[in-house]
C-alpha cells in the first residue's frame, strides 16, 4: 500500500471519531461532562459531535461530578452506554465513591446479575507547568481498587481502537488520555501525537500489551506518553549499540503480565518508566510482576524512572526536574546495562 | 384518599416486611450469644432493620411497576419487599448463600435485583445520583417510568443529594426523592446534624416541589407520592417527599442505643405505625379483625417459606470468590 | 453607604488588581507566539483572570483584617490583592520564582499566604469547607475573626458547597459564603447548570440570610458584606452573598470563546464595572479626575516594580521540588 | 520488674487514652466526626471522652465528610490540632479530594510555609462479612499519593505510641486501625489485641519496623492484624523448625525499607502478607524495595500473599477464601523455602 494514501489523524480526532462512529451504530451511547458540546470538549475529544448528534447525546453538565456520574451509572443500568467525562483525572476525589465503590462493585456485588457498561474518559498528565492538582496520571492508584477495566493509550490508532473496544465492553472502563498525545494546537508539538487511523471501526484489544519497538538487550515497559519518551531514548540507545524493546502496556487492568514476563525473559532487564508516582503503584507491580515470572532470567536487579513521591510542582525548572524524559531514559537503560 | 384494595395491599406490605425483618432478626441473634460476635451465625456482618419505616416503603411503593427504578440504603428492606423483590431470593442473600439475589457476594446492604430494577448500597447518599441516571435513561429511551430513591435525614447532609438534585430538577427528570426522616442517624439526633428542620424545604434549592408528611402515616404518604408519581411520569419532573417516620429498633441489631432514653424507645413502641394502621383499618371496617389475623398468616407463612429456603440452600463455592469481577 | 476613604479605596484596590492582572496577561502571552503553546514562555500552564470581577473582591475585603482566613478558588488573583497579600511575592509565584509566596510550587491556583491567611485552588469548590474550618477554629479560640469563602456559580453546584453551608448554619459559624456569578463555568452558562435562577435563594436550605447583589456595584457589594461580616463577628453566624458580576475575559487565556457571542462580549465591555464607578466617582466628586488618574500611576508604578521583581528573581534550584513534602 | 505489675489495655482503650493525654496536654486538639461522642466511636476509640472533655472537644458531625475533614484542615490552619475520624476508611470516596488534593498538598504548594498538623483516623479491615463497602485496608490508595504519613499499628502499645506521634506531629497523619486489633467486645476475640500498656504518655516513631519476632530462615513483611496471623503462623513454622522473622511496617509512609533490606539480607527469602488488594499496592512496593536492595541476597523470587483483585465479597466461604491466614502463611512460607 502507498504511504500517501494513509490518512493521519491527531489523538483527539481519533478518538472523536471513535465517539461518532460508536453513536452512529448504536443510539444507546450518549456523551456527558463539562464542557463537551459547544467547547468540544477541554482536550478536543468531542469537538463537532454537539452539531452531529445534538444536545441529548452531547450532554454538558454542571459542575457536579458525583452527581453526573452516579447518573451515568443509573444510565448504564437502564439500558443505556454512557461515556462520562472527568475532565482531569486529579479530580476524582470529588466523585471517587461512585467510580471505585459504585460503577466498579454493582457487577460483582450483584453475582454477575447486573451490567454497567460505561466509559469513564479522563486526561492525565503534565509537564506544562499545570500545578499539583491539574498534572497527574493516577492510573496506578486506580488499578489497586477492582472492578473496573483501565486503558492509558499512547497513539492515535490504538486510541481510537481502545474507545470503541471501551464502549462495546460489557464492563465499567476507566479510559485515560495523555494531553501530551492529542496533537493538541496548543500544546508542545508532538509529532507521535499524529497518526495513521483506518477510517473504518476497529478494535484494539483491552489486556494486551504491544511492543512498539523490539529490541534484545533490555525491556523498558511503559505507557501513555511516556511511549514516545522511551522511543526517542531508544534511538539514541541504538546509536549506541544498545537495543531496547519498548513494550506499551496500552491497558493497566487487565495487566498483560505474559507480555511483560516474555520481554524480559528475551532481555533479561528490565526498565519501567512511569510519569505516575513512584510508590506504591505500576512500578513495583510490573517489576514485581517480572521478578516473580522471570526471576532467574535476570541479569540485574529491575530498575525504574518514574515520578518521585512529591506533589507535583507548579514552576518549569522544578516540574522538569521531577519527570522522566528522553535524557534520563538514556542514563537509566546504561546504568541498568553497566 | 386510596381504596379500600390498596388500603389492603399496604397492610399486607407492611405486615410482611415487618415478620420478614422480625425473623431475620432473630436468625441475626443465632450464634451470637452468650457473648455477641458480629462475625458470628448463619447472618453476619451489619444487620439494620427498618421497624417503623414501613409506611414510607408502603406508600410510595403502592404508586411503583416492577420496571421502575428504585434506589436504597443500607436499611433496604422494606423497600425491596415493596417494590416486590423475590422475598426467598432476598432471605438467600442474607444468609450469604448461592441462591441470593447475588449469590452471596453483596449481603444485606447491597441488594441488587434485575427482576424490579432495585439497587442499594452501603454508602449513605451513594444511591441518589444512581437513581438520576435511571430517571435520564427513561426520558431517553422515551419511557413513562419513573425513578425513586429513598435516603435517610441523615443523607441530605451528603453533597450527593445536592448535586442529585439540582441535576434532576435541570433536566426535569422523573424521580422522587424520598427523605426517610427517622430523627437519627446512628446516634446523631437530626438537630445537631441538619440546619433546618425540614429538608422539605431543601427543594426550594432546586425550584422543585418539597412535600412534607409530617406523620408516619401509609396513606399520607400514598398520597403524596401518588401525585409526585403521576406528575413524574407525565413529564413534569423530579419531587423531594420527607416523611416523618420512626426507627422503632437500634441502628443496627446488637445498637446499645445509651444515646436514647428508655421513655423515647417507649414512646415510640407505643404509636408503631403498622399497629396502629391496622386499628384505623379495622375501626372504618376495611379489614375485619379476621381479615386482619388472615394477612399475618399469610405473610407468617411466605415469610417461613422464604427463611427456610434460605436456610436449606447451599454456600457459594469458596473459589467462586474470584468469579464475576469483570463480565 | 461607605466613607469617601472606603469609596477611594475600593477604586484603588480595583484599579491595581486590573492593572496586575494587565501586566500577568502580557507576561503569560509573551513566548507563545506564533503558535500558543501552553507550557511556554515565562508564565505557563493556565491562566484564569478576573477583570469585571473586581467589585466583589474590594467590596467584600473592605472589611477584612489580614487575621480574617479568605479562601478562594482558580481565578483569585482579584481576591488576594485586595485581601491584602503582597504584590511582589504574588507576582514570583505566578512567575514560578523563589521569592513567590510558595517558592514556585503553586503557581497561579494554588496561592497560600500566612501573612494574610490566605489560600485558594484549583479545585471547583475546595476552598469552601476549609473556610469553615478556619471559622471553627475562631469560634474555639474566642477570637473575632471572620472567614470568607469566594466561589463561582459553577462551584454552587458541588456537594462541598452544600456540605459546607450545612455546617456553618448548624454550628453559627463566623463565615461569609461569597458567590461569583459571572454566569459562565467555563463554557456552561448558568441556566444550564442550576435549576433556579439565584443561589442566593440557597441560603433557605440552611436556614441562613442569603443576599442577592443583583448587580456588579462595589457599593452595593460593600453593604452587604458590611453587613453580614458584622453579625458573624457578633457571633451571629453565617450568610450567603451571591453578586452577578461579570467574566470579561475568557474562562483562561488562551479560550476561544466560541460559545459567547461578540455582542455579548462588546456588552460586557461596555458595562465595565471598574470605569463605571470611577465614573460614578467623579461626578459624585469623591475622586477628581486627577486623583483618579493618580490612583492609576500609583497602581501602574506599583504593578511595574512587582513584575520586575518577579522577573528578576531566580528560580529555585531543580532538585529542591523533592523538598518540602513533609515538615 | 514483676510481670503483675503491667498494666494491660485493648487497643482501643490505647487510643482513647493517647487522645485523653494529648487533649489534656494541648488545649488547641479536638476531635471530630460521625458518632465520637455519646456513641464513644463506633469502634470504641473515643469512650468515655465526651464526658470527659464537652462537645466543644468531642464534636459529632453529620454525615458531611467532605464538609468536616475540609473543616478540619481549615482548623489546622488556623492554629487547631484537630483530629477527624472518617468512620470507614471505605468512604473515602466522598471526601477524597480534601484529603489528597488539599490536605495532604498545602504543605508543598505554599513552599513550607504552612503547616497541616491533622490526624485523620479511620477503621480498616474485614474479616466478619461486612460486605464490599465496609471491609477494605487500602493503605496502599493513600500511600501511593504524596503528602500525608500512614501510620498502621498492630498492638495495643504501638497504638497508644503512633497516636501520640501523629498527634505531636506537624505534617498530616492518616492513622488507619484495624477494627480486628482494637479488642472490641463485639468482635471474634483476639488475644494480641490486649497488651500491656504504659500509663503515662509515650511516642513511637513514625517510619520505624519493627521486628515483632526475629528469625533467620525468611522474612515475613506485614502490617496491621496481619502481623497477628504472621506471628500465629511463625509459632507453626517454628515446630517444624523454620524459623520466620515477623517484620512490622508500623507505618506505611514514610516506609522503612532500611528495615526491610536488612532483613531480607539477613534471611534470604521475603513473604509479604498484605490484607489490602494484592495489585499495585503495598505487596509489590515492598517486594521492589527488596529486589532493588537485596537483589544478590535473595534465595528466591519474594513472594505475597494478599487480598485477590476482587470486591470484598459478603458471603462468610467467600470472603473467608480470599482472606490471608494462618493456614496460608504457613504454607506460603513453606513454598517459599521448597
Ligand atoms: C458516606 C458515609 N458516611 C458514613 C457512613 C456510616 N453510616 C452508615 S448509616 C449512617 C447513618 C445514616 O443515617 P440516615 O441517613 O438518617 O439513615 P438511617 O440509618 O436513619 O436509616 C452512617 C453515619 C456511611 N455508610 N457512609
Ligand atoms: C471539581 C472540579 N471540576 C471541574 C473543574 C474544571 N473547572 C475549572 S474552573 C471551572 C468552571 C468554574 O466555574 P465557576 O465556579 O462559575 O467559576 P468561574 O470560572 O466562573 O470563576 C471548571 C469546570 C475543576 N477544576 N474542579
Ligand atoms: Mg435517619
Ligand atoms: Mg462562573
Amino acid at each position: 500500500m502507498a504511504v500517501e494514501t494513509k490518512r493521519l489523524l491527531t489523538t483527539s480526532k481519533a478518538i472523536s471519531e471513535a465517539f461518532a462512529q460508536e453513536m452512529e451504530r448504536d443510539p444507546s451511547v450518549f456523551l456527558m461532562g463539562e464542557d463537551i458540546g459547544v467547547y468540544g470538549g477541554i482536550f478536543g475529544a468531542t469537538t463537532g459531535l454537539l452539531e452531529r448528534f445534538g444536545p441529548e447525546r452531547v450532554m454538558d453538565t454542571p459542575i457536579s461530578e458525583t452527581g453526573f456520574i452516579g447518573a451515568a451509572i443509573g444510565a448504564a443500568l437502564s439500558g443505556m452506554r454512557p461515556v462520562a467525562e472527568l475532565m482531569f483525572v486529579d479530580f476524582f476525589g470529588v466523585c471517587m465513591d461512585q467510580i471505585y465503590n459504585h460503577m466498579a462493585k454493582i457487577h460483582y456485588e450483584s453475582g454477575g446479575n447486573l451490567k454497567v457498561p460505561m466509559v469513564l474518559t479522563t486526561a492525565i498528565g503534565g509537564g506544562y507547568s499545570d500545578g499539583a492538582q491539574h498534572s497527574q496520571t493516577l492510573y496506578g492508584m486506580f488499578a489497586h481498587l477492582p472492578g473496573m477495566k483501565i486503558v492509558v493509550p499512547s497513539t492515535p490508532y490504538d486510541a481510537k481502537g481502545l474507545m470503541i473496544s471501551a464502549i462495546r465492553d460489557d464492563n465499567p472502563v476507566l479510559y485515560m488520555f495523555h494531553k501530551g498525545i492529542m496533537g493538541l494546537g496548543w500544546m508542545t508539538p508532538n509529532p507521535r501525537a499524529t497518526g495513521h487511523v483506518p477510517e473504518e471501526p476497529y478494535t484494539v484489544p483491552i489486556g494486551t500489551a504491544d511492543v512498539k519497538r523490539a529490541g534484545r538487550d533490555l525491556t523498558i515497559v511503559t505507557l501513555s506518553l511516556m511511549v514516545h519518551r522511551a522511543l526517542d531514548a531508544a534511538e539514541d540507545l541504538a546509536k549506541e549499540g544498545i537495543e531496547a524493546e519498548v513494550l506499551d502496556l496500552r491497558s493497566v487492568i487487565p495487566l498483560d503480565r505474559e507480555a511483560i514476563v516474555a520481554s524480559v525473559r528475551k532481555t533479561h532487564r528490565l526498565l519501567v518508566v512511569d510519569e505516575d508516582y513512584q510508590s506504591f503503584g505500576l512500578s513495583g507491580e510490573v517489576i514485581t510482576t517480572a521478578v516473580q515470572g522471570a526471576f532467574d532470567s535476570l541479569d540485574a536487579p529491575p530498575a525504574r524512572l518514574a515520578y518521585p513521591d512529591v506533589p507535583i510542582p507548579y514552576s518549569r525548572p522544578l516540574e522538569q526536574f521531577c519527570l522522566p524524559n528522553r535524557e534520563k531514559i538514556v542514563a537509566a537503560a546504561k546504568q541498568l546495562l553497566a | 384518599m386510596p381504596d379500600n384494595d390498596v388500603l389492603r395491599e399496604m397492610h399486607h406490605q407492611m405486615v410482611r416486611i415487618r415478620l420478614f425483618e422480625e425473623s431475620i432478626q432473630q436468625a441475626y441473634l443465632e450464634g451470637k450469644t452468650p457473648a455477641f460476635d458480629i462475625a458470628a451465625g448463619p447472618v453476619p456482618g451489619e444487620m439494620h432493620l427498618a421497624a417503623g419505616q414501613e409506611p414510607v416503603a408502603a406508600g410510595v411503593c403502592a404508586h411503583l411497576r416492577a420496571s421502575d427504578a428504585v434506589t436504597a440504603t443500607h436499611r433496604p428492606h422494606h423497600i425491596a419487599l415493596a417494590h416486590g423483590m423475590d422475598m426467598k431470593r432476598l432471605a438467600a442473600e442474607i444468609f450469604g448463600k448461592e441462591t441470593g439475589l447475588g449469590h452471596g457476594r453483596g449481603g444485606h446492604m447491597h441488594l441488587f435485583d434485575a427482576a424490579t430494577n432495585f439497587g442499594c448500597s452501603g454508602i449513605v447518599g451513594e444511591g441518589i445520583p444512581t437513581a438520576v441516571g435511571h430517571a435520564l435513561a427513561y426520558k431517553k429511551q422515551g419511557r413513562d417510568n419513573v425513578a425513586v430513591s429513598f435516603f435517610g435525614e441523615g443523607a441530605a447532609n451528603q453533597g450527593a443529594f445536592h448535586e442529585a438534585l439540582n441535576l434532576a430538577a435541570l433536566w426535569k427528570l422523573p424521580v422522587l426523592f424520598v427523605c426517610e426522616d427517622n430523627a437519627w442517624a446512628i446516634s446523631v439526633p437530626k438537630e445537631k446534624a441538619t440546619a433546618i428542620a425540614n429538608n422539605a424545604d431543601r427543594a426550594a434549592a432546586y425550584g422543585i416541589p418539597g412535600v412534607l408528611v409530617p406523620d408516619n402515616d401509609p396513606v399520607a404518604v400514598y398520597e403524596v407520592a401518588g401525585e409526585a408519581v403521576a406528575r413524574a411520569r407525565r413529564g413534569g419532573g423530579p419531587s423531594l417527599i420527607e416523611v416523618k417516620t420512626d426507627r422503632l429498633l437500634g441502628h443496627f441489631e446488637g445498637d446499645p442505643q445509651m444515646y436514647r432514653s428508655p421513655e423515647e424507645l417507649a414512646r415510640l413502641k407505643d404509636r408503631d405505625a403498622l399497629r396502629a394502621f391496622e386499628r384505623r383499618l379495622i375501626e372504618t371496617a376495611v379489614l375485619t379483625a379476621a381479615d386482619a389475623q388472615a394477612t399475618w398468616d399469610r405473610a407468617r407463612a411466605e415469610v417461613d417459606e422464604a427463611i427456610q429456603f434460605a436456610r436449606t440452600s447451599p454456600y457459594p463455592e469458596p473459589a467462586a470468590a474470584l468469579l464475576h469481577v469483570f463480565a
